[in-house]
């Protein structure tokens, strides 16, 4: 076998890789079946990608397990997955019909099937260094030197995106953010060169420069390697710059499939133009809603154990008064290890560096940033689940100011109800040993709210608002899709009615059209009860959508904050330019300009009044006007940046 | 994590100090004292004690003086490494011991080590086999070794050894061997004896091992880096030892700390019945003599090798579980 | 309708499912209603009624504690009842025939002769056909202090002897003694595991949660608790112990006390693995909720580790129902007329038994029957509460 | 350590003192044998290395099977008038380590130890003091010595015969090593360093033990001489060369070359004699081994024989005439009450029950085997009576009764007795249950509670226990030699009157002297005894004593003549099938002369 993987294209007849044949998949419970995938038909070409749509919760995730024929034993499979290995002579294999855990299904999977987890948080061992966990596929495979196989691996750590690939190496998976865990899964993925990836949602938390770099990167090895892809995405902007085929699905069956052009240009099932007619763009007006595939009716006083605020002026616009203040705010993390017996001089990761802002009584501000920023190192540390280094935090609820950083005892009470937080990662954060009742239900017992009954009614109020059924109530948080468990986290975190609700990511795992779904209720219910959210995204179409203002961090820094036309329309910083332009769009006419992403090897180094030139104390916020600031020299004079800025933007129209 | 260990091994000795005076507590709580019991004792069997001799014996090791007075004498000796005087044996309890604590060491760690071999691939099995025969099997084969109380199950088994292969009942090996240098034939005779008593002792704690084991890998094998770890190809034994396993050994490292004291005391009995040559009996009889030196020493041993396992438990630990390592001490 | 997939090496139609859609359907999970209102406790009920052996260890052990309120009712004989001239009897087998003859349950006459030689009582079945007796009148006794009764669920026939597993030393029939025994031992220890396991989990959940000070502490008084071997702790504890007390109540009061210092090694697997665990996201969640700690404990981090937990406590109950022997053992536990299968074990404990009185182990079996029902009844709960079944 | 005097005393050749004493074996009925083969023997401690100089039984006077005093180290002594006592040695009697055994070592005891206050701080032994007077001790020649007191002193030679009897001689060629007054400073001080002791006093002690022969070194008399050092888990024995007894043809005694003693730990002993691991076992193995033992007859070369126990009970209840409580001592003072006691045992189911019936249901009396021994003495109150026993309880004002049956008592307690126990043997409690079934139909109830033994011992003493069981008189088997001090409130040992024979013991410093007239009378009856010089007026004292004790039923016996399994090889000759089994005054089997038996073929 070519231990490269790399096969001659002219040599080989062009079979189809993979065709899974007539397959479904079945999960038996106490009470009942879940069809996951119902005679699902699907094929994948070599050195083509394929990409699998849907909506959250119909079976792609299932259906790329299964083919690895790595599906929870619980599983009930039917059909077939035939497996041509262009490297391999036998041809077709069927890869539910080999012994499972056999020799011959485990020289192929991880080797010639590589596979993106859709959760990278809980896909890793805690107790094993990332680079251990991605040694370990190359040791199984390939009988390369300890020295060499080190070698390609810090090569492919780089390759992700790490600057640092030697300390990423050595760290553990909990040292990670969200978006780095998913870079070190694509590492560990890519690490054996397989003929076929199945990447399940491979970019969702990664910021969109970062998710340029990765497709550019997975653009190449599939040239290179002629590496063939299962790309499972919600994301119709990675699809259109992907994708050579599209299948959409939608609860385990194949609504339309077809050539990338034929889908984009031409759809046609009502599934389909539904999804295209739900993805947010910028170009939206502020008070246009978006068009999920179902519109779910909001009653947020039923749904929320929150009283409609009465005397609430103009839900609108942002009031003025303060609810949040953070200050100076610094949280740094100690590498420990260094040295076995801890004897080297400690290396510290600066998360979150000196950051001030205020979040407004009742307005939306998102907070975008790149991967591994500190974006939520911070909100952990305005929920007070992280203590920070230096600085304040005070909140201005309805019960009057609270120092977050301090509260005790009856302050903290407080604060525990009316700030809450959806987590980035919903697997984790979701009590495994609870029924979806227990945990959406929790937050009221907590603190008391209402009698059981009303509390039901609660519970089962916000299950069908995110869209999931009665049945799901008794279900245990693992046996969701990945979109479902986040949108039990987003109930979760509604079912008290927060005056501040901090969202990581919250709508990353969904398809568009949940995605809208989840949005417009979260509008609705800003709109109705007032609530103020901190919005942290990775999609900027998101963000423009949900924010008043938006906030963007670089490297532990807010590097610019203003309103969200602002920084959507006219950026000051480079880093938010860079941003934008990575955005892909799910238009077939405007591919991604990899040109100006750069590579992530290096971090940049921004033009002169924007770089720190390694003295981080020679740069303040410039004050550009209308609460846009900047983070420039201290040196440089606002008004020369907006000069510079507006001048530019003339120059481009 | 130099600075821990340093930082552990300094709180260790508090620690000693207060199991020390627990120690003394213990042996001083029945009421009398050896003198006393060794009078009735020979009395029960219509014999005079030699009360001159015991008189002498009463005003040397202080029991005039009062508690406080004996405690700090019996501390201070045994810093300097005299551990008193065994009243039951007439000589300083250093030499009493003699073989016996490389016996005891002996049986402990043959136990220990098979508890081990046995246990670990018995509990992957039970867990990865949940309800296939084989895992009732074992259950039920462990776990009738716990319910059979140890003294009864050793009469059996000596009982039946003699008879079948004429093993001499008891001991750690034939008594013709007792006093003699270490040979082939004494140790093939140890060896023919060491059966039983690693048999009774281990079969306890091998089936609670093996239950343990299974219940907590049981638990991790449903989590999805086993499944990250199947998609790389590895070998299904490899995944189970590389993750799950090692995951559901944290219970087992907590424990490490009390693995050789309650070998030892669960053996005691097992050493009584069978007149084993360890510490055992020799404890046991001290307790009930009140020979408090020889009983003392015994347990500060013992409360030594605890506190020592204890450290290698959370230094085992810490190293382990990077979690523990480097976010233990983590803010919130 | 177009076929789903091309050949191979085809290019890609574009394809269009051409069934119904409804994007507000429900979803395709069929389920009961009565699943979907069902609480958690009650969703586990239903899964552990699945596991038929743990089912069948249930109701067995649900026998056995019901069976002792009566067990005066099915014991034979009385605890007590000796039978002078049926030292050492052996087992007695039931038969039903006689000669080709049915007659129903009954057992031969037995006739004993002391071998003067070997001083051994040797029985041997004459042909006198002693038929038992059912519901019938046989020795009193003073039910629970309440009222006094002879019924009996079988007694031998009138004048004669049933012993259907023996008799012991002083002619008492050991069926009625493992009868009787069943009492204190299926109880007496439930209270030290009880305490232990309270304390193991509270306290090592504690150090575990909190670390720190707190875990600095707990963990040296685990050590010093550690450090100390049981034996030692019972004999000083045996001797403090006030004289006046019945040896019932000194041996609840010791069993008491030990779970009072048996908790440590729990506590400490208690207080490791949650080191681990409060690094999960989903504690933290409950920590911003506004969570208690003793309801992070209790309902986030304990059921983490219910698989151990229950394997721990099904292994505490045979040092439960066997610690006595040990103290008995060292002269200090049950004595009669206190009966309970350690008693009765220890009584056993000579080599004379095993060689000529084996049936004096027959206590053994309960035994070991009782703690394989809580084993697979610790299964069945396990299973029940695993969410991945 | 080796001196000079043993370098010179090993050059001896071995062999028997020219005058030894001769066993005429055929006349005893036994078989003279040949001499080698070792005799293994089983010890429950290390401790038990004690039973050896008690089976050896070399005494200066020593009791033959009849218990007649005999001399036995000595070659002859004379008595005057109980008074003067003189001890003739052998010629060329030598320590095994062949230094010669004389006078000197009489005269070492006596002035260089007994004298001495650092070693003995008491001076001479309360033993050999007769109302505080120590004997006058004469060396008459080397062979020769003489003790003589003022008064007449009849448990002397008794003493002497006794099985740990009061040492009057050690072998001083090696003791004076360790004494000051013999050794120089800096070499005594040297042997206290090497034997890590604190002093010359202790190390004289712990190199001079006798009791536990713990010190291969010491010279001893005895048949066979310890070989290894304690802490052991075997312990060797063999056979001392210069022993003083041969066999009618010249041979020298002990036959057998060597004993090991191994130790195991008591519950052990009869599984492995019953495996052939001991050619000589008589400790540590109970009546209840019997039919295991005698069932390995067959499989392994052994013999099991039962010897008989001559307590003059196996088991008795003993009321505590000293209890503190006042309601019950005022019962059991009342001989009713305990006559009632007594009646009311059925003796014949016990001994069914728990000793096949073939013990001997008595009163705590002497036994049949002594020549003290009258049938009334071992019959009174031993009948089974239940109605004369509640008619004697009615009478005595006890005729009030609970619903339960129970007798009430005076201050309106129920009639309740806790019977303590040192919880030593597994057939107490059996006979226990029996008791309490047998008294519950006289309408008392009886609770047992087993003890650690001391704190047994201090609760009687203490007058807390109401009531003991414990066993009967030690020997059951006396002469009118020896002192019927058992019989007498003489010791706190003694649990149905502790704190008068406390009193007695401590010269009446501790204690109360006995006020009930009947106890009173024993030990007038004693004191005669000690005073009298005649057999004939001793033995009258002893009937009067004992008709005393046994019709006021201080003690409630049940059973005697208890049998005791000793298992031997089958090679083992001359080992009596049938004997007594006791420690006083036989000494197990020392008056028996193991040196006598010896290994033959297998039979
Ligand atoms: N182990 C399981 N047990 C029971 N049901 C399951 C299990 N795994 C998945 N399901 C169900 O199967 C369906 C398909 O899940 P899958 O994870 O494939 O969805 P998905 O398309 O990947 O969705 P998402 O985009 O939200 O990740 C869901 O309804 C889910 O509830
Ligand atoms: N427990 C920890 N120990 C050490 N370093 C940590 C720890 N948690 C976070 N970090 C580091 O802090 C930095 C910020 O992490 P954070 O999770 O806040 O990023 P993020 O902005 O949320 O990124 P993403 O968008 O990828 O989720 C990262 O470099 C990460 O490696
Ligand atoms: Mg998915
Ligand atoms: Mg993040």
């Amino acid at each position: 076998m070519n231990p490269t993987g790399y096969q001659d294209k002219t040599v080989t007849e062009r079979h189809d890789l993979l065709r899974a044949e007539n397959l479904s998949v079945s999960f038996p419970f106490y009470g009942g079946r879940i069809e996951a995938i119902r005679n699902f038909s699907l094929r994948i070409s070599p050195g083509k990608v394929t990409a699998l749509v849907g909506e959250s919760g119909s079976g792609k995730s299932v259906f790329g397990r299964t083919i690895m024929d790595i599906e929870s034993a619980s599983a009930q499979i039917g059909g077939n997955v035939l497996f041509n290995d262009p490297a391999g002579t036998e041809g077709p294999i069927d890869l539910l019909a080999l012994p499972h855990d056999g020799r011959k299904i485990r020289s192929i999977r991880g080797n010639r099937i590589g596979m993106i987890f859709q959760e990278p948080m809980v896909s890793f061992s805690p107790l094993h260094t990332i680079g251990n966990q991605i040694e370990e596929a190359l040791k199984t495979h390939t009988i390369l030197s300890p020295a060499e196989r080190h070698e390609r691996i810090i090569e492919m750590l780089g390759l992700v995106g790490f600057a640092k690939p030697n300390k990423v190496f050595g760290m553990y998976p909990f040292e990670l953010s969200g978006g780095m865990r998913q870079r070190a899964m694509i590492a560990m993925a890519l690490i054996c060169r397989p003929a076929l990836l199945i990447a399940d949602e491979p970019t969702t938390a990664l910021d969109v420069t970062i998710q340029a770099q990765i497709i550019k990167l997975l653009k190449d090895l599939q040239s290179r390697f002629d590496m063939a892809m299962l790309l499972i995405t919600h994301d119709l902007g990675v699809v259109a710059n992907l994708a050579d085929e599209v299948v959409v699905v939608y609860r385990g069956e194949v609504m339309e499939a077809g050539p990338v052009d034929e889908i984009f240009r031409n759809p046609q099932h009502p599934y389909l133009k539904g999804l295209m007619a739900a993805v947010p763009h910028f170009d939206m007006q502020p008070s246009e809603r978006l068009k999920p595939l179902r519109d779910i009716g909001v009653d947020g006083s039923r749904m929320l154990a929150k009283k409609k605020a009465a005397a609430e002026p103009d839900p609108m616009r942002p009031r003025s008064d303060i609810l949040l203040s953070v200050r100076n705010v610094s949280k740094s993390f100690t590498a420990r290890r260094s040295g076995f017996f801890g004897l080297g001089t400690p290396e510290k990761t600066l998360a979150v560096n000196d950051v001030s802002f205020d979040i407004m009584r009742g307005e939306s501000l998102g907070l975008v940033g790149e991967s591994g920023c500190g974006k939520t190192t911070l909100s952990k540390i305005l929920m007070r689940g992280l203590s920070a280094d230096t600085g304040s935090v005070i909140f201005n609820g309805a019960e009057g100011p609270v120092d977050v950083l301090h509260a005790e005892k009856d302050d903290l009470k407080i604060l525990r109800r009316k700030v809450q937080m959806v987590f980035q990662d919903p697997v984790s954060s979701l009590s495994p040993r609870m029924t979806v009742r227990n945990i959406i239900g929790e937050p009221l017992q907590i603190h008391e709210k209402g009698d059981a009954e009303k509390r039901t009614r609660i519970v089962e109020a916000l299950t069908s608002a995110i869209g999931l059924e009665r049945s799901a109530l008794s279900r245990y948080p693992h046996s969701f899709s990945g979109g479902q468990r986040q949108r039990i986290g987003i109930a979760r975190a509604l079912a008290l009615g927060p005056e501040l609700l901090i969202c990581d990511e919250p709508v990353s795992a969904l398809d568009v059209s949940i995605q809208a779904q989840i949005l417009n209720l979260l509008k609705d219910l800003k709109k109705e009860l007032g609530l103020t959210y901190l919005f942290i995204s990775h999609n900027l179409a998101v963000v423009n959508y949900m924010a008043d203002r938006v906030a963007v961090m670089y490297a532990g820094r807010i590097v610019e904050i203003g309103p969200v036309e602002t920084i959507m329309r006219c950026p000051v910083h480079p880093y938010t330019k860079k941003l934008l332009a990575a955005v892909p769009y799910p238009d077939l006419d405007r591919p991604l300009d990899y040109a100006t992403v750069g590579s992530a090897l290096r971090r940049p180094k921004w033009d002169a009044p924007f770089d720190d030139e390694d003295r981080p104390e020679s740069l303040a916020h410039a004050d550009l006007g209308e609460g846009h600031f900047v983070l420039a020299q201290r040196s440089v004079d606002a008004r020369d940046l907006r000069a510079q800025e507006l001048s530019a933007r003339e120059l481009r129209q | 994590m130099l600075r821990y260990i340093l930082w552990r091994i300094l709180v260790m000795i508090p620690t000693l100090l207060l199991i020390s005076m627990l120690v003394f507590t213990i042996i001083e709580l029945p009421p009398g004292d050896y003198f006393e019991s060794y009078i009735e004792e020979l009395r029960a069997i219509g014999e005079k004690a030699d009360l001159q001799e015991i008189e002498e014996l009463r005003a040397r090791y202080g029991y005039d003086k009062p508690i406080p007075i004996r405690y700090l004498n019996w501390v201070g000796g045994m810093l300097v490494g005299d551990f008193g005087y065994s009243f039951e044996y007439r000589l300083p309890v250093s030499e009493v011991v003699g073989d016996r604590l490389w016996l005891t060491v002996l049986v402990s760690f043959v136990t220990i080590a098979l508890t081990w071999i046995i246990a670990f691939p018995i509990g992957v099995y039970s867990a990865t086999r949940q309800y296939s025969w084989g895992d009732y099997g074992l259950t039920l084969f462990g776990l009738i070794g716990i319910a059979v109380p140890n003294f009864i199950f050793a009469l059996i088994l000596m009982y039946f050894a003699n008879m079948w292969f004429g093993t001499t009942i008891g001991h750690l090996m034939d008594q013709k061997y007792l006093n003699q240098p270490m040979s082939w034939d004494k140790f093939w005779s140890i060896l023919e004896h060491l059966w039983i008593p690693v048999i009774i002792i281990g079969t306890a704690g091998t089936a609670s091992m093996v239950r343990r084991l299974r219940a907590n890998l049981l638990d991790e094998l449903q989590k999805q880096y086993v499944m990250t770890a199947r998609a790389k190809g590895l070998h299904p034994m490899k995944v189970l030892v590389k993750y799950p396993l090692r995951m559901s050994l944290n219970f087992f490292i907590s424990d490490i700390g009390s693995i050789l004291p309650s070998i030892i005391s669960g053996a005691e009995i097992t050493a009584v019945v069978l007149s084993l040559e360890t510490t055992g009996p020799m404890l046991i009889k001290a307790l009930q003599s009140q020979d408090m030196y020889l009983a003392g020493s015994f347990l500060m041993f013992l409360a030594f090798l605890t506190v020592i396992g204890v450290l290698v438990s959370d230094i085992a630990l810490a190293l382990f579980d990077p979690r523990i390592r480097l976010k233990g001490g983590a803010t919130k | 309708m177009k076929p789903m997939l091309p050949q191979s090496g085809q290019p890609l139609d574009h394809y269009v499912s051409t069934a119904p859609f409804d994007p507000y359907a429900t979803e395709a999970a069929a389920s009961s209603s009565a699943y979907t209102e069902a609480s958690q406790l009650r969703l586990m009920w239903w899964r552990f009624k699945r596991h038929r052996l743990a089912l069948i260890s249930g109701i067995l052990l649900a026998f056995a504690y019901l069976s002792i309120i009566i067990v005066e009712f099915l014991a034979p004989y009385n605890l007590h009842t000796r039978n002078i001239d049926s030292i050492y009897s052996p087992p007695q087998s039931v038969h039903l025939f006689h000669e080709g003859d049915f007659v129903g349950p009954f057992v031969y006459k037995q006739h004993m002769q002391l071998d003067m030689t070997t001083l051994k009582r040797v029985y041997s079945d004459t042909n006198i056909v002693q038929p038992l007796r059912f519901f019938c009148k046989g020795d009193d006794y003073h039910f629970w202090g309440l009222f006094g009764a002879d019924r009996h669920l079988v007694c031998p026939a009138e004048g004669g002897d049933f012993f259907l597993l023996g008799t012991d030393r002083l002619g008492r029939d050991v069926l009625s003694r493992i009868l009787y025994g069943a009492r204190i031992s299926l109880t007496i220890g439930l209270l030290g595991i009880t305490t232990s396991f309270i304390l193991g989990i509270v306290i090592g959940g504690l150090a575990g949660y909190r670390g720190g000070v707190f875990d600095l502490i707990v963990q040296r008084i685990i050590e010093v608790l550690q450090s100390i071997p049981s034996i030692p702790l019972w004999l000083a504890l045996a001797a403090i112990m006030p004289l006046t007390w019945s040896p019932l109540l000194i041996y609840l009061g010791i069993t008491f006390i030990l779970g009072l210092l048996d908790w440590t090694g729990l506590a400490r697997a208690v207080r490791s693995k949650l080191f681990s665990l409060r690094e999960e996201d989903y504690v933290l969640a409950a920590q911003l909720m506004g969570a208690s700690k003793t309801r992070i404990i209790g309902r986030h981090l304990v059921p983490g580790f219910m698989s151990h937990l229950i394997a721990s406590a099904t292994l505490a109950i045979p040092g439960m129902i066997l610690g006595e022997t040990t103290l008995s053992f060292l002269g200090l536990g049950l004595r009669a007329p206190i009966t309970s299968w350690g008693v009765l074990l220890t009584e056993a404990r000579t080599v004379n038994v095993i060689a000529l009185y084996p049936w004096l182990l027959f206590p053994v079996i309960p035994v070991i029957v009782v703690i394989l029902a809580f084993n697979f009844l610790g299964d069945g709960l396990r299973d029940a509460a695993d969410p991945y079944k | 350590a080796e001196t000079e005097a043993n370098i010179a005393a090993s050059s001896v050749p071995p062999g028997p003192p020219k005058a030894a004493r001769v066993i005429n074996l055929a006349a005893l009925g036994r078989e003279p044998g040949k001499q080698g083969g070792t005799a293994r023997m089983l010890i429950g401690g290390q401790r038990d290395i004690r039973l050896m100089p008690i089976n050896g039984y070399a005494r200066l006077i020593g009791y033959d099977e009849h218990l007649n005093p005999l001399p036995d180290l000595l070659e002859k002594y004379e008595v005057e008038h109980s008074q003067v006592f003189t001890f003739h040695l052998r010629e060329g009697h030598r320590w095994s380590d062949g230094s010669p055994f004389t006078a000197e070592d009489f005269r070492y005891v006596w002035e260089d130890m007994f004298q001495n206050k650092e070693l003995h701080r008491g001076g001479v032994p309360a033993e050999l003091k007769v109302d505080g007077a120590e004997p006058r001790f004469e060396i008459l020649d080397e062979r020769t010595v003489r003790y003589s007191w003022d008064k007449p002193n009849p448990d002397f030679l008794a003493q002497q015969a006794a099985p740990s009897p009061t040492r009057l001689m050690m072998p001083s060629a090696y003791m004076k090593q360790f004494h000051p007054k013999y050794q120089d400073a800096d070499m005594l001080a040297k042997l206290i360093k090497k034997n890590r002791v604190d002093d010359w006093s202790s190390l004289h002690q712990f190199m001079g033990r006798t009791v536990r022969p713990e010190n291969p070194d010491l010279p001893t008399l005895e048949p066979w001489c310890p070989r290894t050092k304690p802490p052991a888990q075997q312990f060797i024995f063999e056979r001392n060369p210069h022993f003083h007894r041969v066999d009618e043809n010249g041979v020298q005694l002990p036959y057998i070359e060597k004993f090991v003693l191994n130790v195991s730990s008591p519950g052990l002993i009869a599984a492995k004699a019953g495996s052939g691991e001991s050619e000589l076992q008589i400790a540590n193995i109970d009546f209840a081994d019997y039919t295991f033992l005698k069932s390995s007859e067959k499989r392994f070369p052994v013999h099991v024989n039962l010897w008989k126990r001559t307590q003059g009970s196996r088991i008795a209840l003993m009321p505590n005439l000293n209890c503190k409580d006042e309601v019950w001592r005022k019962l059991f003072w009342d001989v009713r009450f305990r006559r009632a006691l007594s009646l009311a045992i059925d003796r014949s189911e016990i001994n069914k029950a728990v000793f096949y019936g073939i013990a001997k249901e008595s009163a705590n009396a002497v036994l049949p085997e002594s020549r003290l021994y009258r049938p009334e003495y071992a019959q009174a109150y031993a009948a089974y009576d239940p109605e004369t026993a509640n008619r004697l309880l009615d009478e005595l004002g006890l005729d009030r009764r609970n619903e339960k049956g129970l007798r009430l008592l005076s201050d309106g307690r129920v009639a309740h007795i806790t019977i303590e126990s040192a919880g030593e043997d597994s057939f107490e409690s059996d006979v226990l249950e029996l008791v309490a079934d047998h008294l519950f139909k006289i309408g008392i109830a009886i609770h047992t509670r087993a003890t650690q033994r001391e704190l047994f011992r201090r609760r009687i003493r203490g007058g807390d226990t109401i009531m003991s069981v414990w066993q009967g008189l030690d020997n059951g088997v006396p002469t009118a030699d020896m002192s019927p001090q058992e019989l007498a409130p003489t010791s706190d040992d003694q649990v149905f009157w502790p704190n008068w024979g406390l009193n007695y013991l401590s010269g009446g410093g501790d204690g109360n002297p006995p006020d009930m007239p009947e106890a009173k009378q024993l030990l007038d009856l004693l004191k005669e005894w000690r005073r009298s010089g005649e057999t004939s007026e001793r033995e009258e004292i002893w009937h009067k004593m004992l008709s005393i004790f046994t019709q006021q039923v201080f003690t409630i016996g049940i059973v005697n003549a208890a049998l005791q399994p000793v298992v031997s090889s089958s090679r083992l000759r001359n080992m009596p099938s049938r004997g007594l089994f006791c420690f006083d005054p036989y000494s197990y089997l020392g008056v028996y002369m193991p040196d006598t038996f010896w290994f033959g073929e297998s039979a």
